[in-house]
């Protein structure tokens, strides 16, 4: 005897709790169980590549701000990075210690703000979320002090940083640096031992670390599948070579995995801040580059490991003042190539914790 | 002051000061006792006068109540009850006839039950929500009225201002039903409740089974909103209504079977008067039971960690997605007032009802019986800013594997129980305390064997958390230290 | 020079590719390495396979619009070995490009191929899923094309001179001397920032 | 006790149980025919309230209104085409002719039996005061072989149910089928 039922389309969003923005999944369902599912984005395109093609390299930070939103600080980063490695702009050493600096409290505040959603959608009713912004809370605080915005941060230039820090911008953090670590273990008492949420999250939206690798997932995703893989280690920018740091990964490639794998980073960020905070010498905080940077002609294409994992920039300079091409590698789309492997044949419930361990930012996957 | 620049503000402030102004305004309020200490004395002097009045009265109250001279008396607030009673027996005497009596109090009785609840709805959500901001270090609505007070009715000013919707394709009948359809069970199952020795409205005695029938109705409101709404959301939260409450009536049958064994009644005033009798709350003897029905009404009633019927996050709203305004004001409501229910039935079967060891002699059992109510929406407040959420085939494992075969083993351990004590005339407090050191025991031993029997070993039991890396690599370095351990 | 700090010379890939598989580069540089664009499948599943290159990982492509031909670029890194190899492909056809896919090969590339087919209309033969993702179906043109919306003969997108640039001396650093003075952005005198009375 | 509120109740209650029962089958849509069978059930029981049959009337809430009604629930949401008209149906001569016959052994009963016995008589009068204890001492003492032989049955039925729905060929069990398995076997429960 057969229960024959009859497949039907959900549509999972643009307007959805849990697709955290504009963001759309045709689901086709049989009954709970998720069929095949299509992805379906662009709400938020802005077509940044086309418009950044022109504007003067300077004038293209805005748009990585607005590319990942939660972590503006890294993409600003890489962005830099990229251009000054095509222009061949010297960067003081004050001003990489702040980038790490800046770059490791992006990567906790936009941690926390993964793992807080993540344990949203697992139907914890906020409380993690709002437990984890205490602290996000804190980080944006002292973006803001230093640059005046707490999201759209707009803080690295091409030669260095913005602007000095404020006098009371170090004491604010290293009180910060001193109490994360206590904050970090309060969210792991609080989630990591809860029978529920081990029983949503374990075994649930399992990645190989073959599928990982092919399917060029990065950052957290691909380390939580147990790969060891980590920009910061293999290709050192900034003064990422100075720093003492371990590379967290999980066993199964689950989405429990990917929590802890964030979790524990966020540790390991507070030790790179830690020796950030102890290293940081004197001096400029940037060099000064013309008005409109020319490069010579040729391309580049810079990455740096931000909370996502890879954000790459590969500019194609032609001796003007734009880039010939500016593209970037989201991590945020290409993390996603695997959703429908991963979706097919789980409940939607599995499906929708499946989509919030790959921490996706809309305004990344569009551009 | 016109020609004072704007940027008048300091640039920061100094260290150790609290930054925004919200927060400087927040500790500027200063605390109550220095407010205290700036009262005249005048003042002061009036406030001990009353302060002695208040005593004084409380201490005539407290003598003539050990006097025993309100027992039964219609002055008796106590228990309102006795009132009524008087009130009847005028109204029999009257030539009107019986029927008479019956219209008013049954009126006074239903319009009691109708304002307890309304009053609740009023101030449930603003509970709910401060609470739940407390749990999550936030302050909560504190905006309208006093304290955020007026909140809940600021919110159903603005429900009602919204236009109610009815969706293209919904099926227009059974979509209008719904949102007065669910209120009818959740006011009906009201009506055994015991207030008080002689303060229930609906007396009868088959008052448990008439609950566990009437709350059985709902699934059927609620299956009609999702269902017409041609909403897939509203479908799939419908279904997962009903499959749950399907699932987990049994469990919540099955725990109350316990009680009426133990008790000998199915009526709600008897229960609760056993348990006054005895000195004893049910829960204490009957832990399995009780946590039974608790675990189980959560999944009924839609609360954290099994409101998988309206997952936010995955269904949106679930069955009620597609309603707006005031209807969907209903839903919530509704879920408010079970929210108490659920608290007054855990209080009743389980907690003692409105007797608390003597207590009730000195304090209104009414009284008792709400603090209990509300210790039991607290407990579901508490839930609600703790736990995430179970998936449908979790809590219908859980149901059928783990709560029925149990709940079934432990009707028969307390029928054993029962009839021991029917049988054996020993010390109340003797045999009672036995059982229930007995069944914790066995409570422990039987859900510890069971898992062992179905193979279920929690995850805690395996290590959890990341391992450390501290060299980068592939393919080839993951297998490694897969390998390694 | 490679560009990139783990690079690999191009010319070393050139020469491995070319004694496996005669005639599949067309040029190569210390940077990268150009391929046949019609046995791009073949390069990339034998750099995926080959255990000295070990091209595990497809970690970017992006496509390039030169006005008359297309480049295709593709960023293979290696986990194990640490390296970043440089893959190129001129689809010389600007009408109507086509290119074989990377999916067989690298299961990253699905939505990475759709996006250049979505803005830069480059076709992925071999594509199992070949639509548009950021734009709707119907949408007039792709976007990065440097010709999008009929840019006329003779002109070119992109910004020649940056207005404020000096044009004297273009190399000067950045700060006010820099900037050309416009005369009504101009501050007036003991403005402190308060509003006007 | 005839007094007028009670006639006034039957009367109401009646006429909302025969215009219930009557829409269930004029209906033209399938889950218009379920809401009005609950209807039916819950007149019904409103029917039983008034002649002193607590237990009776709870029952009937618990099991048709709560449960069956449940159950069919599943049936209607399992049928291909629930939504289809609800005379389109290939067995309207059987359907005819069983009808027929419910209805003509219905009306002979109440032709037949002899209502009038317990009129005039207060239930005081005759020691009735709770039917529960009764049925209980009925069921557990005069009746008890057909009681157990019921549950037998019952439990039987329960068996079945979940020898038919699981899935013999494949063992994987969806959240879905999970579902459906526990409705079904749930109201066979819940009549035991």
């Amino acid at each position: 005897m057969t229960n024959a039922s009859e497949p039907y389309v959900l549509n999972i969003g643009p307007q959805h709790p849990s697709t955290h923005g504009v963001f759309r999944i045709r689901v086709v369902m049989d009954g709970e169980r998720i069929l095949d599912l299509d992805m379906i984005v662009g709400y938020l395109h802005r077509s940044m590549e086309k418009l950044a093609e022109e504007r003067t390299y300077t004038q293209n930070i805005p748009f990585t701000d607005r590319a990942d939103y939660l972590a503006a600080m890294s993409s600003n980063l890489g962005l830099c990075l990229a251009a000054e490695r095509l222009a061949d702009v010297e960067v003081p050493e004050r001003a990489s210690y702040l980038r790490v600096i800046f770059a490791e409290l992006q990567r906790i505040a936009s941690h926390a703000m993964a793992n807080g959603t993540l344990v949203s959608d697992a139907g914890a009713w906020q409380t993690p979320l709002l437990y984890m912004f205490r602290e996000r809370e804190k980080i944006l605080d002292l973006f803001e002090m230093t640059c005046g915005a707490r999201l759209t941060t707009n803080y690295m230039r091409i030669g260095g940083v913005a602007f000095e820090p404020p006098p009371e911008f170090w004491p604010a953090l290293q009180e910060l640096v001193d109490e994360l670590p206590d904050r970090i273990s309060e969210y792991e008492e609080l989630l990591t031992q809860n029978e529920i949420f081990i029983a949503r999250t374990r075994g649930v939206g399992v990645i190989t670390p073959e599928d990982a690798i092919n399917g060029s997932l990065v950052g957290p995703a691909l380390r939580g599948s147990g790969v060891p893989w980590d920009l910061r280690k293999a290709e050192p920018y900034c003064v990422y070579d100075r720093m003492e740091f371990d590379i967290p990964i999980g066993t199964t490639g689950d989405v429990y995995d990917r929590f802890m794998v964030r979790l524990a980073e966020t540790r390991e960020s507070v030790k790179i801040l830690r020796q950030s905070i102890a290293g940081i010498p004197d001096g400029p905080h940037k060099t000064d580059i013309p008005l409109a940077l020319r490069p010579e002609p040729g391309e580049v294409y810079g990455r740096v490991e931000g909370p996502r994992g890879e954000i790459g920039f590969y500019l194609v300079s032609d001796g003007g003042p734009a880039p010939y091409r500016f593209h970037i590698r989201a991590p945020s789309l290409i993390n996603l190539s695997l959703l429908r492997e991963m979706a097919q044949g789980v409940a939607l419930s599995d499906a929708v914790v499946a989509l919030g361990s790959m921490d996706i930012v809309v305004g990344e996957i569009d551009r | 002051m016109t020609d004072q620049p704007l940027a008048s503000t300091p640039a920061s402030p100094p260290a150790g000061q609290p930054a925004t102004p919200m927060a400087r305004e927040i500790i500027a309020r200063g605390s109550l006792l220095q407010d205290a200490k700036n009262v005249s004395v005048p003042l002061k002097a009036a406030g001990a006068v009353a302060g002695l009045v208040f005593l004084t009265v409380n201490a005539a109250i407290a003598y003539i109540v050990i006097d025993g001279r309100l027992d039964g008396e219609w002055y008796d607030f106590r228990d309102l009850g006795n009132a009524m009673a008087r009130l009847r027996a005028e109204l029999d005497d009257t030539s009107a006839g019986p029927w008479l009596s019956y219209w008013v109090t049954g009126l006074i009785g239903g319009v009691g039950i109708l304002s307890f609840l309304g009053g609740f709805l009023l101030i449930g959500s603003w509970i709910e929500r401060r609470m739940l901001a407390r749990f999550q270090i936030r302050v909560g609505p504190d905006r309208v009225g006093p304290f955020g007070l007026l909140q809940p009715l600021a919110d159903a000013l603005k429900l009602m201002q919204k236009e109610v919707l009815t969706p293209i394709g919904a099926d227009k009948a059974l979509f209008l039903l719904p949102p007065v359809l669910v209120f009818i069970p959740a006011m009906l199952a009201w009506g055994p409740m015991p207030w008080a020795p002689n303060m229930s409205y609906l007396d009868i005695n088959v008052g448990l089974l008439y609950v566990i029938s009437i709350t059985s109705l709902s699934v059927l409101a609620i299956w009609m909103a999702g269902w017409s709404s041609n909403n897939h959301y509203a479908l799939l939260g419908a279904m997962r209504t009903v499959a749950m409450m399907v699932s987990y009536e049994i469990p919540i049958s099955l725990s109350l079977i316990v009680v009426v064994l133990l008790t000998g009644s199915l009526n709600l005033g008897e229960i609760v008067a056993w348990q006054g009798e005895h000195n004893v709350w049910l829960g204490a003897l009957l832990p399995f039971a009780m946590f039974t029905f608790f675990f189980s009404s959560t999944a009924e009633i839609n609360r954290t960690p099994n409101d998988i019927a309206e997952a936010e996050s995955e269904i949106v709203a679930g069955f009620h997605t597609e309603y707006s305004g005031m209807k969907a004001g209903l839903f919530l409501a509704v879920e408010l007032g079970n929210a108490l229910l659920v608290g007054a039935l855990l209080a009743t079967f389980f907690l003692g009802g409105y007797t608390a060891f003597g207590l009730e002699e000195w304090i209104p059992p009414y009284l008792i019986l709400a603090a209990k109510a509300g210790f039991g929406y607290f407990l579901f407040i508490w839930l609600r800013g703790t736990l995430p959420r179970f998936k449908i085939d979790q809590l219908m494992n859980f149901a059928w594997k783990y709560l029925i075969p149990l709940s079934i083993a432990n009707v028969l351990i307390v029928a054993v129980e029962a009839s021991i004590a029917a049988r054996w005339d020993v010390e109340g407090i003797f045999i009672y305390g036995s059982f229930a050191i007995v069944n914790l025991a066995l409570t422990v031993f039987a859900v510890r064997a069971w898992a062992k029997v179905i193979g279920y070993t929690p995850d805690l039991e395996h290590p959890v958390g990341p391992r450390f890396a501290s060299k980068i690599g592939g393919l080839e370095a993951a297998r490694e230290i897969q390998g390694g351990t | 020079m490679p560009a990139g700090p783990t690079q690999l010379e191009g010319g070393r890939v050139a020469e491995a590719l070319n004694n496996a598989m005669p005639g599949i580069v067309t040029t190569s540089n210390d940077e990268w390495v150009e391929v046949d664009s019609m046995r791009l499948g073949e390069a990339l599943h034998w750099l995926h396979d080959s255990s000295e290159f070990d091209a595990a990982q497809l970690s970017n492509l992006c496509g390039v619009d030169y006005h008359d031909h297309f480049a295709m670029v593709y960023y293979l890194q290696s986990l194990d070995r640490n390296h970043q190899i440089v893959v190129k492909a001129r689809v010389a056809d600007h009408e109507a490009p086509a290119l074989p896919s990377a999916y067989p090969v690298y299961k990253g590339a699905l939505l990475q191929e759709r996006e250049v087919f979505d803005l830069m209309g480059i076709n992925f033969e071999g594509h199992p899923d070949m639509r548009r993702i950021f734009l709707w179906d119907g949408f007039p043109g792709h976007p990065l094309r440097k010709d999008f919306l009929g840019i006329g003969e003779g002109l070119t997108s992109g910004l020649r001179r940056f207005p404020f640039e000096n044009k004297e001396n273009p190399d000067r650093l950045l700060n006010r001397d820099n900037i050309i003075p416009d005369p009504s952005q101009e501050v007036p005198d003991g403005w402190t920032g308060a509003a006007p009375a | 006790m005839e007094s007028t509120g009670v006639v006034v109740a039957f009367y109401v209650l009646s006429g909302l149980t025969i215009l219930s029962a009557l829409s269930v089958f004029l209906m033209r849509n399938m889950v218009h025919s379920l809401v009005f069978l609950v209807s039916v059930f819950l007149g019904m029981a409103g029917l039983f309230v008034t002649l002193s049959a607590d237990f009776i009337a709870v029952a009937q809430i618990l099991i048709y209104a709560g449960a069956i009604s449940v159950l069919l629930v599943f049936a209607v949401m399992l049928t291909p085409l629930a939504s289809r008209d609800n005379a389109n149906s290939l067995y309207v001569g059987p359907g005819v002719i069983l009808g027929g016959a419910i209805a003509a052994i219905v009306v002979f009963t109440a032709i037949d039996v002899e209502w009038n016995q317990l009129t005039g008589v207060a239930l005081e009068e005759r020691g009735f005061v709770s039917t529960i204890e009764m049925i209980g001492e009925q069921l557990l003492g005069r009746y008890v072989l057909a009681f157990e032989v019921a549950s037998v049955l019952l439990l039987f039925a329960l068996l079945g149910a979940i020898v038919l729905v699981t899935n013999r060929d494949e063992d994987d069990e969806t959240a879905d089928g999970d579902a459906d398995e526990a409705a079904t076997t749930g109201v066979a429960e819940d009549t035991v």
